[in-house]
């Protein structure tokens, strides 16, 4: 993108009609939304309403039945995954995927890898600039360890963490893409109360630093609350509400479906 | 309800994993009748407890002792057969295998027909989620419905002590209310719980007694209604 | 028992000290594992009986030979081991093996190289001479054997006509063996009704079978080995098949017998070797095998013998002239090369001499045609040719 | 093509096809379990026909440390089918001890079973030949009674002709995986080897005793493989002791071709690489060995779980 | 000395061929790929030297010109490569086992087109094909120097980017696409370099053994190139280099230790007799006792940590 063009939309993300069915189930049904650049979008709904299916389908992993995606004013539909990865969307997996085997430092290098485009011959010869590269990767790597509180941890192998931990690192890979849109699928699962605190402020900490954009999947009710400018809610694969937590929070169909009243 | 027989001894139990101490010196008794909740930070050690408990990893010191028998030794489906299920971290549902074949697994150590087909049925007015899709193959559940299953599994083998880590992990706050009130059902009609939860709030107003665990080791016990005043408990756990 | 352990007799010898000082080592390379072993273990009890004939005969002018057994394990790169093992550690003065071709155009040219005599012992295929000076073989190569069977088949019934060809497109030698008998078809003014090819590790022959029966054929041939062939005869006369059969030079053993049982009567196989073979050292070999192993000796055991008794006697012929200990090593293998090449013998397989490059001159072949007891125990070779 | 030729190659497709798939049974069923493949199966395949050949009262040969050595019993050829194919199962287990288990244990990469299973095949062909060496053993020809050596079922100037030995087998096969499907769809054990088959610890924790159902499977997949070498070996003869390893190359194909896992799919897929090996035009014989693995080429692209094997899915 | 290289000579050239063949399959198993193509490769290296040597290339005099001999491995190179992307693409969309197996039936399919061409020579194979050096020994001018390039090379590509890349795809494909990295390329990158050494290795191997058949590279090779990588040790690429070294020279020391004096007769029979025996036993047992292989990554560390202090 030329960035140097005055961009008077700062829509960054476009959710076109979307529509994914599995057999005779639709799971995400005719979803339209934008999300603006910078902002924190939640997205929440009861379980098995299709929130993950959707996350899958903006970076990738699943082709929609029907329906567009438009990133940055492209369409993006057709793209694989790590093509999508490689523009700025990244994500966290609901049910883990980090590279159990690599020790932690290496799952975050790992996802360094698109920033650097020396070529093979190059690389291997162990020229200068490859060498300042690896070394760089290393460091920032470092940094974000640092920053998820898992430094400590840097050589242990990601299978044996305990499961909050893996979460955290989840976080950390994902913003060692340099991401400009961030998914979150239920990253405070396994935290407690006071944990999920402090996950909620270093998100909000993360967004500002990083410049990016947030969306989110969380069935805690309080922190998606205190945290998101918007949210979406989902049920049955059909989007039933749209707007900022106060709105929502208050919306009848939503309480019926998702909240409940207590 | 005699809560004076303990069920469930564990005793001085320690647990390697490769170099690594999870677990030091820990002594917790379950009284048969309680609901029993162990709560602590990421990494305290609450699901190596319960994995060795199940004898899914083998102490390096300690007894555990349920009804009287040693079981330190025995073998996991032994456990199993004794009366102790669990509802394990990370769900593992069998992704291959329809709902309902999941949950007759679940009832794989009995053998009366009747009582099977009964639960059955409970299980699906709990969880309405899963009589929709009984014939859906569990890998593609979504993440809460997954953990709806694995719930619902472990209380198919009809055990008399259920050990939970984490049960409304990813589960919508409806169902999160909902899992707490069958977890008080069960417990009245005669199942002991042992219960790891990160919603320690929630956790110790459920439960009897509670466990405080902080890097490996046990450091404070006590009444549910107790722990949830205690400032400590207040400031690391509830937020 | 312990004493028909073909390969415990050797390792007497081998481990006895007293033997070593004075005996004069011959390499047998040939496959003693591996699904080659098959033919291997047979040639591995047709040399030693000859150790132990020759031997108890004086040996070398007196002088004990000592085997030595190197197995070839099957294949090119065991092959070369063996080799290399016998003559650098063994240092034998000539090796008799491998079992198969292609392992013999791997090895075959490092004893060349290495200036090693080497006798073939079931190496038929083209070249193998031509690999070199160092390089003969007692086993007469397919081309001449061959063409004996179809002259004998059309003498049993002048009417045929049409013939079908089988072979094992896996295996070197009844690949060349193949060329030979369809050549011989066409020089006979035969009809070649089909070519079916198969793989030696084939158990099952049914397809082709049919195949070519519905063709009609009044004459058969099969160029394969003994399992193979001896399943694909049976299944050919299962299923109905009436007319004359060839079997080529592979399915000449009693290993087939087996296979085949009843169902290998009246079966014609080309031979370069026969029992029956009237002259002295044949009735000795003959008799020496069977009270060993309740059975007539198979070619693949006689040509082994051959080869070491080639040795044996270029040896003796040598040491009278030269003594063998006033030679080093490198003369002597070099010597005895030419002495090999130079002299005649007369073996289990009849006469025999080699041509200047180290191919042999045979002089007599066989047909045979299998003729089972109607108790359908009983199966032996009856010589035709 | 005149119809008794087209219904003969079809019988003898059919045929030579009840040979892999009674071969690929239990090859396939000890996939399903641990989702290895175990290279020892054709060995085992191999030594229960023997373990038959001298339970029957057969002779060694000559060429081996048990030259000329005989059972001092014998026992009919039923009989001793079955034991022999116990025997079989035993040793299948003995392999799953050693070879499997230890490696399981100590979380080693499954591909290194592969590993350890060929070296367990390499370790019992070469034993078999250093007991009994590399000979020919063959089954008496009446140990099927009087049956006919082979039925026509055509007329006597178009015969149609089927190997009765071939039909044995054939039935055989049929009823085997008639039993096996009954056991895994339809009992408790099938549920339960199949949670063992997707996960040990998942299993255990529903109170299955993993071990118990692994030794089981590798009991019954060295029963049908010995049963089945047996059953060949009648046919065939038993052609030394590489004999059944030359099937293994094959059968992984035939399991591929059906679905890896899946009982039915290795006789359906066993039928369908027979029949196409026996149509093959008689000018491309040579090339007949590569039709199962071209067809099996082909299937891995197109639908790679195999004709009856359900695609793996994955979710996120 | 030279009685020992004379013996051994063969032997040792064996074992650098066998390390190299191990890395063949290693740089696939990189990536996850579990290729059994290698001996596919391998096959047509060897038939690419043994027609180029006996039936194109004219020389004169005594020894094959060293020159035609590069000109067979850049060839070979170029073939093997243009293959290997040709296959690599659609085959390289299937996982684990199956993968495994449309390799193997790709080795197969090579193996009957060679019993099957004229070019090929059928079953007998190609024969006399010439000798570049005197002795066998001297193979290792050609041997060493691949080895060393192979493992130079390897060495670099675990510490860089792309090794990364590899890894992660070998850990979790589904999400290493979603950390940007594309598997398709990766995979079918490691592929190609795999299959390259396979066929380099053929060429050199096709002169080494003097004659190239339908039985070179075939199922069994597939199999036992795989133990050289999983009991060597798949995590580092010293592991089949160390695994293809012990299993090619494993019969052989066998076959010597038989025919060391002094042994107890039964022993000394069943140590010759048995070969195969212990060499199948030996697998098993060092699968067991090495489940990782016997280099591992951790093995490494602890050496070089000693070294340092
Ligand atoms: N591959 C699939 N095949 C069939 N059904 C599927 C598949 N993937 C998802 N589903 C179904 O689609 C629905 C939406 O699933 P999804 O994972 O998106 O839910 P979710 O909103 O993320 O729920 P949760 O909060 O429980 O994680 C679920 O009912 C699920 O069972
Ligand atoms: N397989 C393993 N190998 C090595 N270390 C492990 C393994 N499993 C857990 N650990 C370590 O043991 C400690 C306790 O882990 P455990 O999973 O019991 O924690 P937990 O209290 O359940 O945490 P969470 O709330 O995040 O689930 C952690 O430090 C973890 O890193
Ligand atoms: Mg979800
Ligand atoms: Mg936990």
């Amino acid at each position: 993108m030329d960035s140097s063009t005055p961009k008077e939309l700062s829509t960054i993300l476009e959710v076109k009609n979307v529509t994914r069915r599995f057999g005779g189930l639709v799971a995400v049904n005719a979803v339209s939304f934008t999300v603006e650049e910078q902002e924190i979008f939640g997205l929440i709904g009861p379980n098995g309403a299709g929130k993950t299916t959707l996350f899958n389908i903006i970076t990738g992993l699943l082709p929609p039945s029907q329906g567009e995606l438009i990133y940055q004013g492209e369409s993006i539909t057709k793209c694989k995954a790590y093509q999508i990865a490689s523009q700025g969307i990244a994500r966290t997996f609901q049910n883990l995927r980090l590279f159990g085997n690599l020790s932690v430092l290496e799952n975050v290098a790992i996802a360094h890898h698109i920033h650097y485009k020396t070529n093979l011959l190059k690389s291997l010869f162990g020229l200068p600039p490859t060498r300042l590269e690896e070394e760089e990767t290393y460091n920032k790597s470092k940094e974000l360890l640092s920053l998820m509180g898992l430094i400590d941890k840097q050589e242990q192998l990601a299978r044996n963490l305990a499961y909050g931990d893996q979460r955290r690192l989840e976080i950390a890979r994902a913003l060692a893409l340099k991401p400009k849109i961030l998914l979150l699928d239920e990253p405070a699962a396994g935290m407690n109360p006071s944990e999920k605190l402090a996950l909620s402020d270093l998100i909000r900490q993360i967004r500002s630093d990083f410049n990016l954009t947030v969306i989110l999947i969380e069935h805690h009710v309080p922190l998606v609350m205190g945290l998101c400018d918007r949210i979406a809610v989902l049920d049955f694969g059909q989007l039933i509400a749209l707007g900022q937590p106060e709105i929502v929070k208050n919306d009848p169909a939503v309480i019926e479906a998702y909240l409940g009243d207590e | 309800m005699d809560i004076k027989t303990p069920l469930l001894e564990i005793k001085n139990l320690y647990v390697n994993y490769g170099a690594i101490q999870a677990l030091e010196d820990i002594d917790i008794v379950v009284y048969e009748g309680e609901i029993v909740t162990l709560i602590g930070a990421n990494g305290a050690g609450k699901s190596t407890t319960l994995r060795a408990i199940s004898r899914l990893i083998p102490p390096r010191r300690g007894q555990i002792v349920y009804q009287g028998i040693n079981i330190t030794r025995s073998r996991p489906d032994q456990v199993v057969r004794l009366g102790i299920a669990q509802s394990p971290e990370g769900r593992r549902v069998l992704a291959r295998q329809t709902v309902l074949d999941n949950l007759k697994l679940g009832a794989y150590t009995r053998s009366d027909k009747l009582g099977i087909k009964s639960d059955l049925e409970k299980q699906f007015i709990i969880f309405p989620r899963l009589a929709e899709r009984r014939h859906q193959l569990a890998g593609t559940l979504s993440g809460g419905e997954q953990q709806m299953l694995a719930i619902a599994r472990a209380v198919m083998s009809k055990p008399k002590l259920l050990l939970l880590d984490e049960p409304s992990l990813g589960l919508a706050p409806q169902i999160v209310r909902e899992i707490f009130s069958v977890i008080r059902q069960l417990n009245e009609s005669g199942v002991t719980i042992l219960l790891v939860e990160q919603n320690a709030t929630l956790a110790l107003q459920t439960a009897t007694r509670g466990y405080v665990l902080e890097a490996g080791k046990l450091v404070l016990s006590g009444l549910a209604s107790e722990l949830l005043k205690d400032e400590r408990v207040k400031q690391a756990y509830l937020g | 028992s312990q004493t028909n352990t073909p390969t415990t007799t050797t390792s007497n010898t081998q481990n006895s000290p007293a033997s070593t000082s004075e005996a004069i080592p011959i390499g047998i390379a040939v496959a003693q594992t591996s699904n080659v072993s098959l033919l291997g273990q047979e040639q591995v009890v047709g040399a030693k009986i000859a150790e132990q004939f020759f031997n108890q005969k004086g040996g070398v002018n007196g002088k004990p030979i000592k085997l030595i057994f190197q197995d070839t394990a099957g294949d090119e790169q065991g092959t070369i081991n063996a080799f290399n093992t016998l003559i650098t550690q063994n240092q034998v003065v000539g090796i008799v093996g491998p079992t198969l071709s292609q392992q013999a155009f791997a090895a075959d040219p490092i004893a060349e190289r290495a200036g090693v005599p080497v006798l073939g012992p079931s190496n038929t295929a083209k070249g193998i001479p031509q690999i070199g000076n160092y390089i003969a073989r007692v086993s007469a190569p397919v081309a001449v054997v061959a063409p004996n069977a179809v002259e004998e088949a059309l003498k049993i019934n002048p009417k045929i006509k049409k013939v079908a060809v089988f072979f094992a497109q896996n295996d070197a030698f009844s690949k060349s063996e193949t060329e030979t008998f369809q050549k011989t078809i066409k020089d006979q003014n035969l009809e070649l009704v089909t070519v079916q090819k198969f793989q030696t590790t084939d158990t099952d022959f049914q397809t082709q079978a049919t195949n070519a029966m519905n063709l009609a054929p009044d004459l058969i041939i099969i160029s394969g080995l003994a399992a193979d062939g001896g399943n694909l005869i049976k299944q050919l006369r299962e299923l109905g098949y009436k007319g004359l059969i060839i079997g080529g030079n592979g399915l000449n053993t009693s290993n087939m017998f087996p296979v085949c049982q009843k169902l290998c009567d009246g079966v014609l196989i080309a031979q370069a070797y026969s029992p029956e073979l009237d002259n002295e050292i044949n009735k000795a070999f003959r008799q020496a095998y069977l009270a060993q192993n309740k059975k007539e000796p198979p070619q693949f055991s006689a040509q082994a013998f051959s080869g070491v008794q080639v040795f044996v006697e270029a040896l003796t012929a040598l040491d009278k002239k030269t003594p063998i200990k006033s030679l080093s090593l490198a003369d002597l293998r070099s010597k005895l090369n030419q002495e090999i090449l130079a002299g005649t013998y007369e073996t289990p397989l009849g006469k025999i001499a080699f041509d200047p490059e180290g191919e042999i001159k045979q002089e007599q072949f066989f047909v045979a045609q299998i003729k089972v007891e109607p108790d359908g125990k009983n199966t032996k070779f009856n010589f035709l040719k | 093509m005149d119809f008794n030729i087209f219904l003969q190659q079809f019988l003898n497709g059919l045929s030579v096809g009840s040979v892999y798939a009674i071969f690929a049974l239990g090859y396939t069923l000890v996939f399903s379990i641990l989702g290895i493949i175990n290279f020892a199966h054709g060995a085992i395949f191999t030594l229960g026909a023997y373990f038959v050949y001298f339970l029957i009262g057969g002779a060694s040969g000559f060429n081996g440390w048990l030259s000329n050595a005989q059972l001092p019993f014998s026992f009919p050829f039923a009989i001793a089918l079955l034991l022999g194919s116990v025997l079989a199962g035993l040793v299948a287990i003995i392999v799953e001890r050693l070879a499997f288990k230890p490696l399981r244990e100590r979380g080693a990469d499954s591909l290194l079973t592969l590993v350890s299973s060929l070296g367990a095949a390499v370790f019992i062909v070469n034993l078999i030949q250093l007991l009994v060496g590399a000979e020919i053993y063959t089954f008496p020809d009446n140990i099927y009674g009087n049956l006919p050596v082979a039925i026509n079922l055509g007329t006597v100037e178009k015969p149609v002709m089927v190997r009765t030995v071939q039909i044995i087998i054939f039935l055989v096969s049929a009823l085997t995986l008639a039993v096996l499907t009954y056991l895994i769809n339809s009992t408790k054990i099938g549920k339960a080897l199949q949670a063992v088959a997707e996960d040990t610890t998942t299993a255990s924790l529903l109170g299955i005793n993993p071990e118990k159902y692994i030794v089981f499977t590798f009991f019954l997949s060295g029963f049908l493989g010995g049963m089945a070498g047996t059953l060949v070996g009648s046919s065939v003869s038993i052609a030394g002791p590489y004999f059944g390893i030359t099937f293994g190359l094959k059968g992984l194909g035939v399991i591929v071709l059906g679905g890896l896992g899946n009982i039915p799919g290795a006789v359906i897929g066993g039928l369908i690489i027979g029949l196409a090996e026996s149509f093959v035009p008689t000018d491309y014989s040579g090339y007949r060995e590569a039709i199962s693995f071209a067809l099996l080429f082909i299937m891995l692209l197109v639908r790679p779980q195999g004709l009856l094997g359900r695609k793996r899915i994955q979710k996120v | 000395m030279s009685n020992f290289f004379t013996t051994y000579g063969f032997l040792i050239v064996s074992m650098i061929l066998g390390a190299i063949l191990g890395l063949s399959v290693y740089l696939p198993l990189m990536s996850g790929q579990l290729s059994l193509a290698s001996p596919g490769f391998y096959a047509l290296g060897g038939y690419i030297a043994a027609i180029l040597s006996t039936q194109v290339f004219k020389y004169t005099g005594d020894l094959f010109p060293l020159p035609f001999l590069g000109l067979e491995l850049l060839l070979t190179t170029v073939i093997s490569a243009v293959l290997a992307i040709l296959l690599g693409i659609p085959v390289l969309r299937l996982r684990g086992i199956y993968l495994a197996i449309a390799t193997i039936a790709f080795v197969e399919i090579l193996r009957i087109l060679a019993l099957n061409l004229d070019i090929t020579g059928a079953a007998v194979g190609i024969f006399a094909i010439p000798q570049p050096f005197h002795s066998q020994i001297e193979y290792l001018w050609l041997a060493i120097p691949l080895l060393i390039l192979s493992m130079i090379f390897l060495y670099r590509l675990e510490q860089i980017r792309v090794g990364r890349a590899l890894r992660a795809i070998r850990e979790d494909e589904l999400a290493s696409g979603a950390m940007g990295i594309d598997q398709t390329y990766y995979k079918v990158l490691s592929f190609t370099l795999g299959a390259i050494l396979a066929g380099l290795v053929g060429v050199i191997s096709a002169h080494f053994l003097n004659t190239w058949n339908a039985r070179q590279g075939t199922f069994d090779a597939s199999i036992i190139f795989l133990a050289f990588v999983l009991i060597g040790g798949s995590k580092t690429f010293v592991g089949p280099v160390i695994g293809g070294m012990i299993l090619t020279a494993l019969p052989e020391v066998l076959r010597a230790m038989a025919g060391t004096s002094g042994l107890p007769l039964p022993l000394a029979n069943f140590l010759r007799d048995g070969r195969l025996i212990i060499f199948g036993f030996l697998i098993v047992i060092g699968s067991i006792f090495y489940p990782q292989g016997i280099i591992t990554p951790e093995l490494l560390k602890r050496i070089r940590w000693k070294k340092s202090v």
